[in-house]
């Protein structure tokens, strides 16, 4: 099978997860395409690893996992501090910053 | 000794912070005495016959940046210098003789000011002049900001000065990218990066590179003076002055943007000085013009003195880009001449208006019924400022007309109107102040007292330099010429390195075409006779 | 096969374990109730630590952990900037609310990790620990935007950082796949090695990625268009947070930005110097326009934060020796400067009921003038007037331009600097133009924070950890205006360690 | 000592006389500051003498020295030092300037006594006297334009001396910008001097003069064109004549001095002195000679309609200097300065008289409301006679004898210079006319009643204390004008130099009479000898032809004068209905003012308005709010993509990535 | 064989991407991740990275999801509305989502690299299994494990500090 179509198929999960960020408002799902994008990530590079034959790509995919990890659990964190605080769980509505 | 003239008034105004309140004045002004006489020393020491730089200080400054710390005075400068120093005494001390608010910080922005102008008569690195440039609007900032005057209707202090800072430093700012593009362009045949303004004069760069240079230096010195189209600023920020203040700004900062011209622009930019030669000039006539009118139909009397301002660095200007020596002799001298004119107007104004209560012209009169004192000075004054003949003001626009008149005689002929006007808003300032009646009952009460002791002290000085010098102005051309004669002749590039009138005038004899010949025609038929 | 263990020089190492462990302690002084106040202590002496470790490996530049890190002087000079700049925080996050609110162990546990993340960024030069010292560097920021979580700004700027942030590391992370996948390298070398090697020097795979990191830092630096989020987390944060951030983070990302354009893609410059040439003059004016008509301070430096970065850039598109000293020395400049206005702002925030309103500050020359002078002369120097190190840090950056033949963008330059006056002047004329307000008036004035308004601590103004910082700040500022020359020398070796 | 020297002494007298008398304003007693004022005067005068018998030791030829103190501003080649030119012509005017000057200033010793300005009055006027001695001394032309420009502010000093009256300060705003144009004139000849001839200097401008410019060369005309400007301003010829009426605003022993004496006349001087040039450019000699014909005919017939005292003589004065100009244009130089001389005199006393006569009239000074004075004041009425005969030219006065010999001369150089002689006479019978109808209006007849309180009294009439000029209340508070000035019969100081002068204006010619004596001439025309002008001598037959023509025409006019206002004084009433037009335009003065208001004032002051309504808000201004408009706009609008709204953050961050994106792959290869 | 379940996996993964995307709900969200991760997981195994793959299973599917599905329980995954405060953004959002796509396309499908078009070179047995990749954990990129274990750690202090209760943390 072609690496093209692997990556070519990375990056169309990149603009999926990309556009999930940019019309979802909960920020739990916006948390998720974010997993989608680094995902997308992943992908390409594994596919990448295979083609040049060198595993350093495989290792960074498993630390992306890691990272994404972490930035779920910040996120998450948050969100959770935001709940408690009593704010409405929409992007949209926490605009006190602006101009 | 020119270190300890240019950071004398800052020390004393860091130690005066330390004082109690009512001495800060006093102390101020005891600085600026010092460094009056200080720079009355340096002229002692000055040789008029040499067209080099005099006591010069060179020090590596920013090594890494090829900046140098480099002063030095010659003819162009010295003058400056000392009238710098006269000015800065007068309106400290008049300053000292009234209550200020904050005086502590009052007089050391005073102080700054005045080691910041100094700066940049004396710096011979082109980033050292840039940087006093910018650095002498700081204190102005402060001054004109915080201890000017709201205007009811009109912009507050700090906006008109917001104005002025931005206005001033668009040109600056441009004109710090050209200084290093300066340097940078000579480097690049030249190898190691300097500022050295007599460095970078020795082989200009491509002329090219002079067009937009040219331009961004000009554009900082054409906002300083202020220049037609140009002094948008200048209103507002001369309403909200306090009058102090106003007279040394007016009186010297304006002139170092003429001054900008003879030290870096001719020199460095001769191929584009000749180019446009006649934009500027054209740039110089329209602020005669403009200026004078605007002048006659203000009833502000500060605005009178700005746009008439306006007109007379416009003749600065026109003298200076006549490209002649005569011309730029006139402009050094009128340079000099106009500051000592400005500053006493300025004061007169001030104790004109604590008189009357007001700083319109048609709320004013009568004064001198019971102040011939201050009327006489007032007068000599006026009669200076319309460049009376007889005044070293007259011999300042006499040569600069000189000049104007041999290299382009149409110029000249227009010039010439402006000076008509002058004699119109100046007599009209000086009647409508001092002549017919009070203008209205309630001004009458307000009696018009003879000016103090102390303001006499202030103004006396400033009127007698102007007498001294209608009886000499030789003082300042015969020390000028030469380095005037250098500049300008540079503007061919011959002559940068000649050290005489004679040397320069076998220079431009051979080097060819548009060259001021420094009245060649005077030499030759005295050589007739 | 058989394990041989990496080559590890620890002297060079040092500065990194000396953080790592000190983060372990200060973390601990959060579990043993009796240490809770030493936090800030440790801290201080954790950082004083780690930059003498890096001074004392000034000036010989070695790689790390085969080839993980690069300890050169590009990279211990950065790192003493953010150290520094970490250190001015923890001063000013005394009795800070936030720091109580988040334990104080953890809120700087969170800020050495911060650290870290930052100093391995300056030495990063493998993809891979880019990428985990990008993230190490941001992770704990989010959080720290959000400590206060009294204030509902607070939590917000962190919530938005996280997201935007994620997005830019995402893109990041997905530019630096296309690079792998076109070099066939992890390795900085290595990967401009393999481009060339592989013949595809602007091969669209390659370009794409460099558009891809391009945009990540851009993101980390607040380049504009990308930086929409530096105005609201500046001014949601914890000031202490935002004044760290606005120096050290900066500081961090445009130091990889160096190393990874300078290093791994100078063969590529030709292509991406003009794009960044743009990028970097559109943010000169969104900046400085941005900042204009703003009342909060911290919005305000924000704004301004975004023009710098701009000029910064500027620097960096040279892609010269004399651009990174440019960089370098600005940098360093930046740090005294801004530091200089956050601890006033700090101070002010806490004494007067204004919080980071412009109003906080007005009548302060007659009634501060310990906190105006700094205030006005950080603002001068942002403003690049001269004798102090801002002008020379503008004229330093101007002759780089110059010299790359990038004179328009010096032209931008002084054009921004020229609009950026209308701003930071607007603050010294509210500080010696105008007379004091009541606090009384001021309470309506943010009544909509009115329930979670910080508690206001009148002595503020007289706190040596407020004033002392400012003063030094401001007296750096105006020292290095006037005697630049150490600081340019400390640039220069900087900038000499990549070319 | 040497001539040279002598000159400084004079130079300097009046100057020091000016700062000690000003400078101790506050502890001189008037009456010193008179004395010294006075003194300083007589003493120039005795100094001038002393330099006249010093040249006079000389011989003809060498008759011209120069001296020069420093360098007054020597750079550049400009060669302008601060040096005096002796010789016959200089030390002529020097005579003339501090003899009537002398004799004006003890006039003014009485006159002004109730003054509070005394001092100030007398240190102006010794300043004047200085700053005429300057300009007639002058060595060359910078300093002449030194001088020039100082008496035009002395006038201008001395017109507004009375500054409470804004028709004072107006008239002398006037004057003033009036003469700075004429100065502007001579800048510009001066200029174009120095690029010609490369210097300022007498003596080398004269030496040369002939080597480099041709006859008739367009340079040398425009050069002299330009002095003529110069000389037109000062000495009130047409088109720059509006000033001097105006001047009449100032104390009458001004307008006597100044505005009747000396300073209208340097004109007539500069062009003596540059008699060199005008040789050169026949073109501007001969416009100088048109315009002081047409200025002597118009000023001529507007005094006759006139009805101020002060004023009807100022046009006099004109139309008299039109003579001179006319003369020292067509080469009559020695002829021209010998009627200045001689006007100096009667002029002078004329003002005096009616300087006289209008304290009587308690500082009215229109004649229809005046007569009788005859009784009234004896001796004032007599001066008044004489001053009148001698300026109607009436036989073996002194006018007689001068003004005749201009004509003359232009009689003997013949072709159009014929007809200028005839002008001239026209000229004469309007001179007697408007003269003798002054008289018989002021003298004759039933005493007025201000006449008629002095009779009854012996003391002077006092009215309110208004200004003549627009009828306005002055206060009197103030102390100027003073209460009352004095008569002549009330006055030694005044008497005496009336009596001088009437005796100059009376015997003054019969040092110049043809074929009998050539006092003057003798002397003065070797300083014209290098012009071949000054060679042309009317024969003495013709000079007295001339005389004959000159008293008929001035014994007949008088008759005239004497029918019209005396014997039938319905006459005049009568002319003005027949001539409304002629009339009208003479009671306006020819509209000049008009005119000049129109074309010149009123323009500058639209300009002004517009560039202060209209140019400095909408384009300067303009300039600035635009700026500054577009950048706060700008910023507006960053601050509105600032929404908040985090999501459009994200999608501006991932458009900048498709843009960026976009330009690699296309900058791709 | 290999085609299909490329295609299989690959169809599963996006299935999963604009599952996540699109479902309204955010459990429901959540679950789609899940199916996208094991396509993904799948598709590693295709790449012959066996270690990798079964990390994805075992941290992703594993915990990460679970901590999602945890969160989500807590805060009770309402509905979102489908009304859009930003104006143009949701127009403006897919158009831009496609021109990344075509834009990374071009990039790759443009790209001068000839092993794109390959099934990559044959590797040795024991590519990326689990020894290779732990040596190379170990010995190569010992820092940036050792980096990200200190990241977990702030990660985890980080999530402390914002989700436990807290005193002052009530206050609102």
């Amino acid at each position: 099978m072609n690496i093209e179509w692997y990556i070519v198929l990375s990056s169309l999960l990149f603009a999926v997860g990309a556009m999930g960020i940019l019309i979802r408002r909960s920020p739990v799902v916006i948390l998720l395409c974010l997993e989608l994008m680094l995902n997308a990530g992943n992908l390409a590079l594994v596919a990448f690893s295979r083609m040049v034959d060198n595993q350093q790509g495989q290792v960074f995919a498993i630390v992306v996992m890691v990272v994404a990890a972490c930035e779920v659990v910040v996120g998450l964190g948050l969100i959770v501090a935001i709940f408690r605080r009593r704010l409405p769980l929409d992007v949209d509505e926490l605009r006190e910053l602006r101009g | 000794m020119i270190n300890s003239l240019l950071w004398t008034p800052l020390a004393f105004g860091l130690v005066g912070l330390f004082l109690p309140k009512r001495f800060a004045g006093w102390w101020a002004t005891a600085g600026a005495a010092v460094t009056l006489g200080l720079a009355i020393a340096l002229l002692a020491g000055f040789d008029a016959g040499a067209a080099g730089l005099q006591d010069t200080v060179d020090v590596n400054w920013i090594p890494g940046l090829g900046v140098d710390y480099s002063l030095g005075i010659d003819g162009l400068n010295v003058f400056l210098v000392l009238l710098t120093a006269v000015v800065w005494l007068g309106g400290t001390a008049f300053a000292a003789f009234r209550e200020q608010e904050r005086p502590h910080l009052f007089f050391l922005m005073m102080l700054l000011g005045e080691t910041a102008t100094l700066g940049a008569f004396v710096a011979q690195d082109l980033l050292l002049f840039v940087l006093f440039f910018d650095l002498m609007l700081v204190p102005f900032y402060f001054l004109f900001g915080a201890w000017g005057s709201d205007r009811e209707g009109g912009p507050t202090a700090a906006a008109a000065t917001l104005k002025m800072i931005v206005y001033t430093l668009i040109g600056s700012l441009l004109m710090l990218v050209g200084a290093i593009a300066t340097a940078i362009i000579a480097a690049h045949d030249g190898g190691q990066i300097t500022f050295s303004i007599a460095e970078l004069a020795k082989h200009p760069i491509g002329d090219g590179s002079q067009r937009w240079i040219f331009w961004f230096f000009a554009a900082a010195f054409l906002v300083k003076m202020p220049a037609f189209l140009l002094h948008g600023w200048m209103p507002d920020a001369y309403r909200a002055a306090p009058l102090p203040v106003l007279a040394v700004f007016s009186g010297v900062l304006a002139k170092v943007g003429a001054y900008g011209f003879l030290r870096v622009v001719l020199p460095l930019f001769p191929a584009a000085t000749v180019e446009f030669q006649e934009v500027v000039l054209v740039i110089a006539l329209a602020s005669i013009l403009y200026g004078s009118v605007m002048a006659f139909t203000q009833t502000n009397v500060r605005l009178i003195g700005g746009y008439s301002s306006v007109a007379q660095l416009g003749f600065i200007t026109a003298g200076i880009f006549a490209l002649r020596a005569d011309g730029a002799d006139g402009a050094v001298l009128q340079m000099v001449n106009h500051g000592l004119v400005v500053a006493p107007l300025f004061i007169i104004v001030a104790i004109l208006a604590e008189r009357s209560g007001s700083e319109d012209l048609r709320e004013m009169g009568g004064m001198a019924m019971r102040a011939p004192v201050l009327a006489a000075l007032f007068l000599i004054v006026t009669l200076a400022t319309l460049a009376m003949p007889g005044s070293a003001n007259f011999i300042g626009e006499f040569y600069i007309l000189n000049g104007l008149f041999q290299a382009k005689i149409v110029f000249a002929f227009v010039a010439i109107s402006g000076v008509a006007m002058s004699a119109y808003y100046a007599l009209r300032l000086y009647q409508r102040t001092m002549h017919n009646r009070p203008a209205s009952q309630q001004n009458n009460a307000v009696p018009s007292r003879e000016i103090g002791l102390r303001d006499g002290l202030v103004l006396a000085p400033l009127v007698l330099c102007i007498l001294g010098l209608a009886l000499y102005p030789q003082l300042i051309l015969k020390r000028t010429d030469v380095s005037a004669a250098r500049t300008v002749a540079s503007t061919c590039n011959v002559g940068a390195t000649a050290n005489s009138v004679a040397e320069l005038e076998k220079a431009v004899k051979s080097g060819g075409s548009p060259c001021p010949s420094p009245a060649l025609a005077g030499r030759l038929v005295s050589a007739q006779q | 096969m058989n394990f041989n263990a990496p080559h590890i020089d620890y002297a060079a190492l040092s500065p990194v374990i000396a953080l790592t462990a000190a983060l372990c302690v200060v973390l601990l002084t959060a579990v043993f109730k009796p240490l809770r106040r030493s936090a800030p202590g440790l801290t201080l002496i954790a950082l004083a630590t780690t930059a003498g470790l890096l001074i004392w490996n000034w000036n010989d530049p070695t790689s790390l952990v085969s080839g993980a890190l690069r300890l050169d002087n590009l990279a211990i000079s950065i790192s003493l900037i953010a150290i520094a700049a970490a250190a001015f925080a923890v001063l000013l996050s005394l009795r800070e609310p936030a720091a109580e609110q988040a334990g104080s162990g953890e809120y700087h546990a969170l800020l050495l990790g911060s650290v870290l993340g930052m100093v391995l960024l300056a030495q990063a030069q493998n993809l891979i620990s880019f990428f985990v010292a990008i993230e190490t560097l941001s992770i704990p920021l989010y959080i720290l935007c959000a400590t206060n979580m009294v204030r509902e700004k607070s939590l917000e700027s962190g919530l938005k950082y996280l997201i935007v942030g994620s997005l830019g590391s995402a893109t990041l992370l997905y530019g630096m796949a296309f690079l792998y996948g076109g070099s066939g390298s992890t390795d900085f070398l290595g990967i401009s090695a393999g481009i060339g090697h592989a013949g595809l020097l602007g091969d669209p795979l390659v370009l794409v990625g460099i558009a891809l990191v391009a945009v990540g830092l851009a993101f980390k630096t607040s380049i504009a268009p990308f930086h929409q989020w530096t105005p609201d987390v500046y001014e949601g944060a914890p000031t202490p947070i935002t004044s760290f951030m606005a120096v050290a983070t900066k500081a961090a990302a445009v130091a990889v930005f160096i190393r990874f354009f300078d290093v791994a893609l100078i063969g590529e410059a030709g292509d991406w110097q003009p794009a960044l040439a743009v990028l970097a003059a559109v943010t000169i004016v969104v900046g400085n326009v941005g900042a204009l008509g703003q009342s909060s301070l911290k919005r305000l430096l924000g704004y301004s934060g975004v023009a710098q970065a701009g000029y910064v850039l500027g620097g960096l598109v040279v892609a010269s020796e004399a651009g990174i000293n440019a960089i370098v020395f600005y940098l360093a400049g930046y740090l005294f400067m801004n530091l200089a206005a956050f601890s006033v702002v700090v101070a002010r925030e806490r004494e007067s009921a204004f919080g980071d309103d412009i109003r906080a500050v007005r009548g302060l020359g007659a009634e501060r003038p310990l906190l105006a002078w700094p205030l006005t002369i950080s603002m001068l120097a942002l403003a690049g007037l001269p004798a102090t190190v801002g002008f020379i840090g503008k004229l330093y950056l101007i002759e780089a331009l110059v010299e790359g033949d990038y004179t328009w963008l010096a032209v931008f330059i002084a054009i921004g600097t020229m609009i950026s006056l209308a701003y930071y002047l607007r603050v010294v004329a509210a500080m010696w133009m105008r007379p004091g307000e009541d606090a009384a008036t001021a309470t309506p004035a943010i009544a909509g924070a009115s329930p979670e308004a910080d508690p206001i601590d009148p002595e503020a103004s007289r706190r040596l950890y407020l004033v002392g910082p400012a003063l030094l700040a401001a007296a750096a500022t105006v020292f290095f205006g006037i005697i630049p020359q150490p600081l340019v020398d400390f640039a220069q070796h900087a900038g000499a360690s990549l070319f | 000592m040497s001539a040279t020297t002598w000159a400084w002494l004079v130079l300097l007298l009046p100057l020091l006389g000016s700062i000690v008398v000003s400078l101790g304003f506050r502890t001189i007693p008037a009456r010193v500051a008179g004395i010294v004022g006075t003194a300083a005067v007589g003493l120039a005068f005795l100094c001038a003498v002393a330099a006249l018998v010093n040249l006079l030791g000389e011989g003809a030829e060498a008759r011209h020295h120069a001296s020069s103190l420093w360098d007054y501003a020597s750079a550049a080649g400009l060669d302008i030092k601060l040096g005096i030119y002796v010789d016959q012509l200089s030390v002529f005017m020097m005579l003339v300037v501090t003899g009537v000057s002398t004799l004006i200033h003890l006039y003014s010793f009485g006159y002004m006594k109730s003054d509070e300005g005394y001092h100030r009055f007398f240190s102006y006027l010794n300043f004047f006297v200085f700053s005429m001695l300057l300009l007639v001394l002058a060595g060359n032309f910078v300093l002449l334009i030194v001088g020039w420009a100082f008496v035009g502010f002395a006038s201008y000093a001395l017109i507004s001396f009375w500054y409470r009256r804004t028709t004072a300060t107006k008239a002398g705003m006037k004057a003033f910008v009036i003469n700075v144009v004429g100065d502007i004139g001579l800048v510009l000849a001066a200029l174009l001097i120095f690029r010609e001839l490369g210097s300022f200097e007498y003596g080398t401008v004269f030496a040369h003069a002939p080597e480099v410019f041709h006859r008739g060369g367009w340079t040398v005309t425009a050069i002299c064109l330009l002095l003529l400007v110069g000389a037109f301003a000062k000495s009130a010829q047409i088109p720059f004549h509006t000033w001097l009426p105006d001047a009449m605003e100032g104390p009458t022993p001004v307008s006597s001095l100044i505005h009747a004496a000396t300073m209208v006349t340097a004109g007539v001087y500069l062009i003596a002195r540059t008699h060199v040039l005008f040789y050169l450019a026949p073109t501007a000699a001969d416009v100088g000679a048109f315009v002081g014909l047409a200025t002597l005919l118009v000023a001529g017939t507007i005094a006759l309609a006139m009805t101020d005292l002060k004023r009807a003589i100022a046009y006099s004065t004109m139309s008299q200097i039109g003579y001179m100009i006319m003369g020292v244009s067509i080469g009559a130089y020695a002829q021209g300065l010998f009627h200045l001389m001689t006007h100096a005199f009667f002029k002078a006393l004329l003002f005096m008289t009616a300087g006289s006569i209008i304290s009587a009239m308690a500082n009215r000074q229109d004649i229809d409301r005046m007569s009788g004075f005859w009784k009234a004041m004896r001796f004032t009425s007599l001066m008044l006679v004489i001053g009148g005969l001698a300026l109607a030219a009436f036989p073996l006065t002194s006018g007689f004898f001068s003004k005749d010999s201009i004509l003359a001369y232009a009689e003997a150089r013949g072709g159009m210079y014929t007809w200028m002689a005839i002008g001239g006479y026209v000229g004469a019978l309007l001179t007697a006319l408007y003269t003798f109808r002054l008289i018989f209006r002021v003298l004759p007849g039933r005493p007025c009643e201000e006449a008629q309180h002095l009779i009854d009294t012996g003391e002077l009439y006092h009215g309110p204390p208004i200004n003549p000029a627009n009828e306005e209340l002055e206060d009197a508070d103030v102390g100027f004008p003073g209460a009352e000035h004095h008569i002549a019969e009330q006055s030694r100081p005044m008497a005496a130099a009336m009596a001088v002068l009437a005796f100059g204006a009376l015997f003054a010619g019969l040092i110049q009479v043809p074929g009998v004596d050539n006092v003057l001439f003798g002397f003065l025309e070797p300083a014209f000898a290098d012009s071949p002008l000054s060679t042309i001598h009317p024969t003495v037959g013709a000079e007295w032809r001339g005389l004959a023509i000159g008293a008929v025409i001035s014994v007949a006019s008088i008759g005239l004068a004497w029918l019209f206002w005396v014997a039938r004084p319905e006459l005049p009433g009568l002319f003005r209905q027949r001539l409304r037009p002629v009339y009208l335009l003479a009671v306006n003065k020819w509209y000049f003012d008009e005119a000049i208001d129109f074309l010149i004032v009123r323009p500058a002051l639209a300009i002004g308005r517009f560039a202060n309504s209209t140019f400095e808000r909408f384009v300067v201004d303009g300039l600035v709010t635009g700026t500054r408009e577009t950048v706060s706009g700008a910023g507006g609008i960053v601050r509105v993509v600032q929404s908040g709204f985090v999501r459009s953050y994200a999608l501006l961050l991932i458009a900048g990535f498709a843009g960026l994106g976009l330009y690699f792959l296309l900058s791709s290869s | 064989m290999e085609a299909v379940l490329f295609f299989l996996a690959a169809i599963g993964a996006l299935g999963g991407a604009i599952g996540v995307v699109a479902m309204r709900n955010p459990f429901y969200s959540v679950l789609a991740l899940i199916v996208h991760l094991f396509s993904l997981a799948v598709l590693f195994l295709l790449l012959s990275a066996a270690f990798v793959a079964a990390a994805q299973v075992v941290v992703y599917a594993g915990a990460v999801m679970v901590l999602y599905v945890f969160v989500v329980a807590y805060i009770g995954g309402g509905e979102e509305s489908a009304w859009e405060p930003i104006p143009g953004q949701q127009f403006i959002a897919p158009l831009l989502g496609v021109a990344i796509f075509v834009e990374l396309a071009i990039a790759v499908l443009a790209s001068s690299l000839l092993a794109l078009g390959t099934d990559g070179p044959d590797v040795k047995a024991g590519f990326g299994d689990p020894a290779g990749i732990g040596y190379l954990l170990l010995e190569k990129f010992l820092l940036p494990f050792e980096a990200s274990s200190i990241l977990l750690l702030l990660a985890a202090v980080g999530a402390i500090v914002l989700a436990s209760r807290r005193r002052e943390g009530e206050s609102a």
